[in-house]
């Protein structure tokens, strides 16, 4: 990669953050279609360079541009979105792309693992919770981002230092060592090597590697489940603040569950 | 003695120790959940084990060959702090320990047998039944290491705990503010004698480097100190008169007797136990022990008698005009605990140890019965609202009678002989000390049947609405069963005295060494007709003469006491203010106090707080400056926090 | 094909724009989201290294880091839960009680 | 051309192509068979005016249905509300991509699968396929923006949510009895016998989670007697209230696709798959066109069979209350499931995991020790408020059973 490819990146970078914080929700008149233009374009950049520059041409790299295009897209709607509802959705178009890059990756049971767990079950109680907690009207809060400058500023500079680095050619004698290796294990190579059957690997690993560390996790989930049900037998008194705590006029419209 | 009897007193003696704390603990842990009214029974049978323990204990010292009746019994190393001083928790046993032993848990069992049905109302129990078991079982357990301890470190636990459950115990109805400042007073009294006990063991410890019984004791003897330097006279009298402090706090001598009247406010099991069996024995017990501190400075000796025999005197004049039955026995207790005290200071502690143990029979049986008639009355315990209760309570006035004869020192019956012994002994040592105790004991008669008239005989003047009912089995048979050792138990002392007999090992080296005017064992035998039995037909006479007195006085020609009252007003209010003893302390020392006490709040919340207050200012008006940069939000911070992390990776990979 | 510097950019990009929403977004869920948006870009780039160096190793991180997830949204969904139940909304503002 | 049609990927999209095309027929026949048991058992007709025996009323109702006007009510959140029924669609249909239908087939010398796609994660694909359709039903309760739908919904998570549970550890048991989890892998172990005659099928080892399993698919198919979701009585019609037209039929059509793979599942864990015993056609060893087409007529005789139990338990019983719904998910079938799991870990150790004896045994036991313990400790698990008036006496007036509507 040559340097003016590094620069390309960081301005494509820099219009990707613009975008974002235009597109984030703010008060006062819409700014969506520049933050879209930008937002878009960036992607589309962004996506180029790596397919023209780095990505070594092969059968499946469509199918990672495709999926990281819709990740990266997705991701940006989940923060972006001023309805919560669309956020877990999005989010769910996350994982599932997320799932497909792993895929390409052959960690097929990671992918469906992926899905079962964050598609089937977290998302779905995320969005059961905002389905109870609110009605399809707009919030304050959902409309009014915080510090959206200063958080794109931040979150755009580590990722510009991070991709920047990640897709650079090494300099010093000893990163060039490195980045050749890393170049000679070329993945195409390395997946075709892997055995058919990930499940059997996974399971291997983890009963014999890693087999401590599936106990913690085992316990961590039993510790979070006496949590989750210490937490709901609570009974929790409203906070008198003087005002309802809902609307009137939406009482009709709210359910409590069962 | 033999390494089997040896191993059977370190047995008899753990259990005796541990059971009634046991017995506490399953009480205390289980009793509000688990036992609810059935919580008496850890207690009655963690007592009830102690007893039977005891009992053997005192067979087996009771059987020992001649000369080998005591015993040293190490238990383990409680406090080991190097250079040669450490602290042994051991047992020493011998028969005073056995008796003291057999007295305590005996009279205790009987105590707690009888709580079951007091602490109950209609058969339900009472409010905190079971932390009264709990505590009955924990203050036998104080006493019992008191008189068990083999050391004056183990012997001062057992006096504090002693002391502690006697707060617990007198406060027991906490709620009730008369009770809860009883206890306070109790305590702040046995504190003051505590004092003077905890300063005398420090300044044993200083002079003889070590607190074990016999080495002292072997020290005191020789004459010696530790370091070898001969024991002075001065050091000597400090030390008894630091421990007397501590015995007078505890067993209610002047000046420190005010806690005594005052705590009975506790229930009555609990005065029962405290008269007759623990704690005010604590003090005499001590000084028995202590023998051989006492007699080497006749000057303690002097000061003990002294303040026995004014004790006896001045408590029974009180007790003349008291119109609350339990503190009429109350009174009497200090006044009895008196004649202890002057038996011991006249050289005689085997009579005294004598009265003490028939003195717990009779006044536990008084105790227990004034207990009786209080739950028949529904609580009521002045005098002047009774009247004729013999034909309603039958049983608990014959209890009663009994008890109040063998008081009274009448002829035959259990405090006849026992005080007849010291009376003897004081006479011979000193006629005014002997005088006083004739006079007393004639008071003791006057007073006691003055209560027993006015209570069981005339007129009923039971208040209405109150149904005099008799106890139930529960509270009877403890009746019954002290009355017979009431009766009974006297008869140990006379003839070929096997009491004093079993006691003799004990004090032979130290007060019958110095007794001018042994007057029992062989010396007696010789003695005349008058010499022998002289005192017991005066003393005999004077209490039947008090009798008399009191029925003609309360049973008859009331307006008597009536004019009495009038002709000698003054005296009469003395004696009815108990002399102002608690008004004289109120103004010379609590006040004072209160007003130091208030200086002090004064200077710690204006000086000391002020100087604080300011310290702190600093620092907060510091932070007031630095609390902006704290918007609250999570978010923020994570921001920060990241931009951070962002300019390290910069940094890292780009510079 | 592509390699492991890809992954890592498109990693690194997931894991910004959930750190963007996490500190942006005032809404308790979508700032849950967003750290579920970093949980997949976490994902991403360790995958890609068990790829890299043919191990199960980046492959166990992930599923670990599913496992932490799931113990996430339980207890955060129910604190959420309570604390809508409290104060009736899900704006983090109204939880800043340590406001200086 | 011919080598493309005879590779296993030319197959896969003729079967892709073939399957999707027999099951949106076969669904819309379900709906027709489903009116006439319902008519059989209730001693009625059931339609019997559009065609022989009523036999072309599938295509007169869908005919209905697309020429209905599609009406999208103003008060709903048009983008979920359009997309939902998709989702539930889609969903219901991807998940047959994974099941075996027939064996394998020889083409031009070479054994292909009768299997649009044979993934090793076979399982894991459908039941993470499975898992996608709580959000047809989730978004179409919420966009409708209805009291009655978001009930509906609410329920449907959280019923969907519990009885996932017992499925997948019913599941699971099946994997670690077979030791594999694509889904061929799982039939072939049991095309064998027990001393020659009675063929290995996984329901004679596991009879109890057989049941459970297929108690747990109703419950995912949103069937009676688990239908509280859109229980008509109680909510309108729950989460699709405000659906008319195609998009309700949509919904009406993935329900029993969702139906059909369900059983599908059933038949390859339990019953063999496309395995019929004894008959030479329905053996592994036979490849021919005739014995694929054997096999895929028994795999569909067992999907019949489990779909007409379905049919015919929806009018037998009772809805259940929704408290007893959770308790039989969380108090009942997790536990046992979890039991079963237990067990066959533990006859996995001794190597007794395929011993008919030691299961069946273990079943009972683990059957008994459940009900023992659920005896002991009754209890609500959603619990009733305290506050509400009792119910003593007011049972009787709400006795009607479900199945007395229509």
């Amino acid at each position: 990669m040559t340097p003016s490819t590094g620069y390309l990146l960081y301005l494509l970078f820099a219009m990707g953050g613009a975008g974002l914080y235009l597109l984030l929700p703010q008060p006062g008149k819409s700014r969506a279609l520049p933050g879209v233009a930008l937002s878009v374009l960036a992607l589309a950049g962004l996506l180029s360079v790596l397919a023209v520059k780095v990505i070594a041409p092969s059968d499946t790299s469509a199918y990672f541009c495709l999926f990281s295009a819709i990740a990266i897209f997705g991701a940006s709607r989940v923060i972006t979105h001023r309805k919560p509802v669309y956020s877990a959705l999005y989010f769910v178009l996350v994982v599932i792309s997320v799932a497909a890059l792993l895929v390409l990756q052959r960690a097929e049971f990671l992918a469906v693992a992926l899905i079962i767990v964050y598609a089937g079950a977290i998302i779905v109680t995320y969005l059961f919770v905002i389905m109870l907690a609110q009605q399809s009207h707009e919030t304050v809060y959902d409309t009014r981002a915080r510090e959206p400058f200063f958080a794109v500023l931040v979150g755009f500079v580590l990722m510009a230092a991070i991709t920047g680095k990640a897709v650079e050619p090494a300099t010093t004698s000893e990163a060039k060592i490195v980045t050749a290796q890393f170049a000679q294990q070329n993945l195409a190579g390395a997946i075709e090597g892997l055995p058919e059957g990930n499940t059997a690997d996974v399971a291997a690993a983890l009963l014999t590697k890693y087999i401590v560390v599936l106990e913690i996790a085992g316990v961590l989930l039993l510790v979070s489940m006496v949590g989750a049900v210490a937490l709901s037998r609570k009974k929790i008194p409203v906070e008198g603040h003087g005002l309802p705590t809902r609307p009137l006029g939406q009482i009709g419209k709210e359910v409590e569950p069962f | 003695m033999s390494i089997d009897a040896l191993n059977t007193l370190k047995l008899s003696g753990l259990v005796v120790l541990l059971a009634p704390l046991l017995g506490a603990i399953l009480a205390g842990a289980l009793g509000p959940k688990v036992l609810r009214s059935r919580s008496h029974w850890p207690a009655i049978l963690g007592v009830g084990a102690a007893l039977a323990a005891s009992i053997n204990i005192f067979m087996t010292i009771y059987g020992a060959p001649a000369g080998e009746a005591s015993a040293r019994i190490p238990i383990y190393d409680w406090i080991l702090s190097g250079a040669g001083s450490s602290f042994r928790v051991e047992f020493l046993i011998d028969p005073l320990t056995s008796l003291m032993l057999l007295t305590v848990t005996g009279i205790s069992l009987l105590v707690v047998i009888y709580s079951r049905d007091y602490m109950r109302e209609h058969d339900k129990p009472e409010r905190g039944y079971e932390r009264f078991f709990a505590f009955l079982a924990l203050f036998v357990f104080a006493m019992v290491a008191l008189v068990l301890g083999g050391n004056f470190l183990l012997l001062y636990l057992g006096w504090e705990a002693v002391g502690l459950c006697s707060y617990l115990l007198i406060g027991f109805y906490y709620s009730k503010p008369a009770a809860a400042a009883a206890a306070k007073k109790a305590f702040l009294v046995n504190r003051v004698g505590d004092f003077g006990f905890g300063l005398g063991i420090l300044l044993i410890y200083l002079s003889f480097g070590t607190l074990e019984y016999g080495a002292v004791f072997e020290m005191v003897q020789n004459g010696v100190l530790a370091s070898g330097e001969p024991l002075a006279q001065g050091r000597i009298t400090a030390i008894a008169l630091l421990l007397l402090c501590g015995a007078c706090g505890k067993s209610a001598q002047l000046p420190l007797h005010v806690w005594l009247p005052d705590a009975m406010e506790g229930p009555s099991p609990v005065s029962a136990l405290i008269h007759a069996a623990t704690m005010v024995t604590a003090g005499v017990y001590m000084i028995a022990r202590c023998g051989a501190i006492f007699t080497a400075s006749t000057t303690a000796m002097t000061v003990v008698a002294i303040i026995g025999a004014l004790t006896a005197l001045f408590a029974a004049t009180i007790a003349l005009v008291q119109m609350d039955m339990k503190r009429i026995l109350a009174y009497s207790t200090i006044s009895q605990l008196g004649y202890m005290f002057l038996g011991i200071g006249v050289y005689a502690a085997d009579s005294a140890v004598f009265h003490l143990f028939t003195h717990a029979f009779f006044k536990a049986l008084l105790f227990l019965g004034a207990g009786s008639v209080m739950h028949a009355m529904g609580g009521i315990i002045d005098v002047r609202y009774f009247g004729g209760l013999r034909k309603l309570l039958p049983w608990t006035f014959l209890t009663f009678l009994v008890g109040s004869l063998a008081l009274s020192g009448f002829p035959g019956l259990a405090g006849f002989f026992s005080k007849d012994e010291i009376i003897h002994h004081a006479l011979s040592s000193h006629w005014i000390l002997g005088g006083v105790g004739l006079l007393t004991a004639l008071l003791t008669a006057f007073y006691t049947f003055r209560m027993v008239f006015l209570a069981f005989f005339g007129r009923e003047r039971v208040p209405e609405g109150v149904h005099a009912h008799e106890s139930g089995k529960w509270m009877l048979a403890p009746l019954l069963l002290l009355s017979v050792g009431a009766i009974g138990v006297g008869y140990l002392g006379v003839g070929a005295k096997p009491f004093h007999e079993f006691l003799a090992p004990v004090f032979e080296h130290t007060f019958v060494a110095n007794n001018p005017a042994i007057w029992h064992g062989h010396a007696s035998d010789h003695a005349g007709f008058w010499e022998h039995y002289g005192l017991m037909i005066v003393s005999g006479g004077l209490a039947i003469f008090g009798i008399i007195g009191a029925y003609f006085l309360y049973a008859r020609e009331l307006w008597i006491p009536g004019l009495v009252k009038a002709t000698v007003p003054r005296t009469y209010k003395a004696l009815l203010g108990k002399y102002f003893v608690d008004e004289a302390y109120d103004a010379t020392i609590v006040t004072p106090a209160r007003q130091v006490g208030r200086f002090c709040v004064g200077i710690d919340n204006w000086f000391i707080d002020g100087l604080i207050w300011f310290v702190a200012a600093v620092p907060r008006a510091i932070a007031y400056g630095l609390r902006l940069m704290h918007a609250g939000g999570m978010q923020g911070y994570g921001v920060s926090m990241v931009a951070g992390i962002a300019i390290i990776v910069v940094l890292l990979f780009w510079m | 094909m592509a390699g492991v510097s890809e992954y890592i950019v498109v990693g690194s990009i997931l894991f910004a724009l959930g750190l963007v929403g996490f500190f942006s977004r005032r809404n308790l869920i979508v700032m849950f989201l967003s750290t579920e948006v970093m949980f997949q870009g976490i994902v991403v780039n360790v995958v890609a290294f068990s790829g890299l160096h043919q191990n199960m190793d980046g492959q166990m991180f992930a599923l670990f880091l599913l496992v932490i997830a799931a113990v996430e949204a339980g207890l955060a969904l129910g604190m959420i839960v309570l604390l809508y139940r409290r104060r009736g909304t899900l704006d983090a503002e109204a939880w800043s009680a340590m406001h200086g | 051309m011919t080598e493309f049609l005879t590779s296993q990927f030319g197959v896969s999209i003729i079967l892709a192509g073939v399957v999707f095309g027999i099951l949106q027929g076969a669904v819309a026949y379900c709906i027709y068979f489903e009116r006439k048991i319902a008519a059989w058992i209730q001693d009625r007709c059931g339609p019997n005016r559009v065609g022989p025996a009523g036999l072309l009323q599938p295509l007169a109702d869908g005919g209905k249905m697309i020429l209905k006007e599609d009406v999208i009510p103003g008060h709903v959140d048009k983008n979920l509300f359009v997309l939902a029924p998709a989702i539930m669609f889609i969903v219901a249909f991807v998940g047959f991509a994974a099941i075996p239908w027939g064996g394998q087939l020889e083409l031009g010398g070479k054994l292909v699968s009768i299997q649009v796609a044979s993934p090793d994660i076979g399982l894991l694909y459908i039941l993470g396929v499975a898992s996608m359709g709580i959000y047809g039903v989730v978004l179409g309760g919420w966009s409708s923006n209805n009291k009655y739908s978001l009930f509906g919904a609410i329920r449907a998570t959280a019923q969907m949510l519990s009885y996932e549970i017992p499925m997948g550890l019913c599941i699971l048991v099946i994997v670690l009895t077979v030791g594999a989890i694509r889904l061929e892998d799982i039939v072939l172990p049991q095309t064998a016998y027990w001393s020659d005659v009675i063929p290995k099928w996984n329901v004679f080892l596991h009879p109890l989670a057989f049941i459970v399993l297929f108690v747990t698919m109703l419950a995912e198919a949103n069937r009676t007697p688990f239908d509280l979701a859109e229980a008509e009585q109680e909510l309108v019609g729950g989460f699709h209230t405000e659906y008319s037209a195609l998009k309700f039929g949509m919904f009406f059509l993935a329900e029993y696709a969702s139906m059909i793979t369900s059983s599908a599942l059933l038949a390859v864990l339990f019953l063999g798959g496309w395995h019929l015993p004894w008959i030479p056609w329905a053996q592994p060893e036979a490849t021919g066109i005739a014995a694929v087409i054997v096999k895929m007529l028994v795999m569909g005789g067992k999907i019949a069979g489990s779909l007409f139990v379905m049919m015919w338990l929806r009018w037998t019983l009772p809805r259940f209350r929704f408290d007893q719904l959770m308790r039989l998910a969380w108090g009942g079938l997790i536990p046992f499931t979890l039991g079963l799991f237990v067990l066959t870990v533990g006859l996995l150790y001794f190597d007794k995991h395929q011993s008919p004896l030691w299961t069946l045994g273990g079943n009972a036991v683990v059957l008994v020790l459940t009900l023992a313990v659920a005896g002991l400790s009754r209890r609500d698990v959603t619990g009733r408020p305290a506050s509400l008036p009792s119910l003593e006496g007011r049972s009787l007036t709400h006795g009607r059973l479900a199945g007395d509507v229509s």
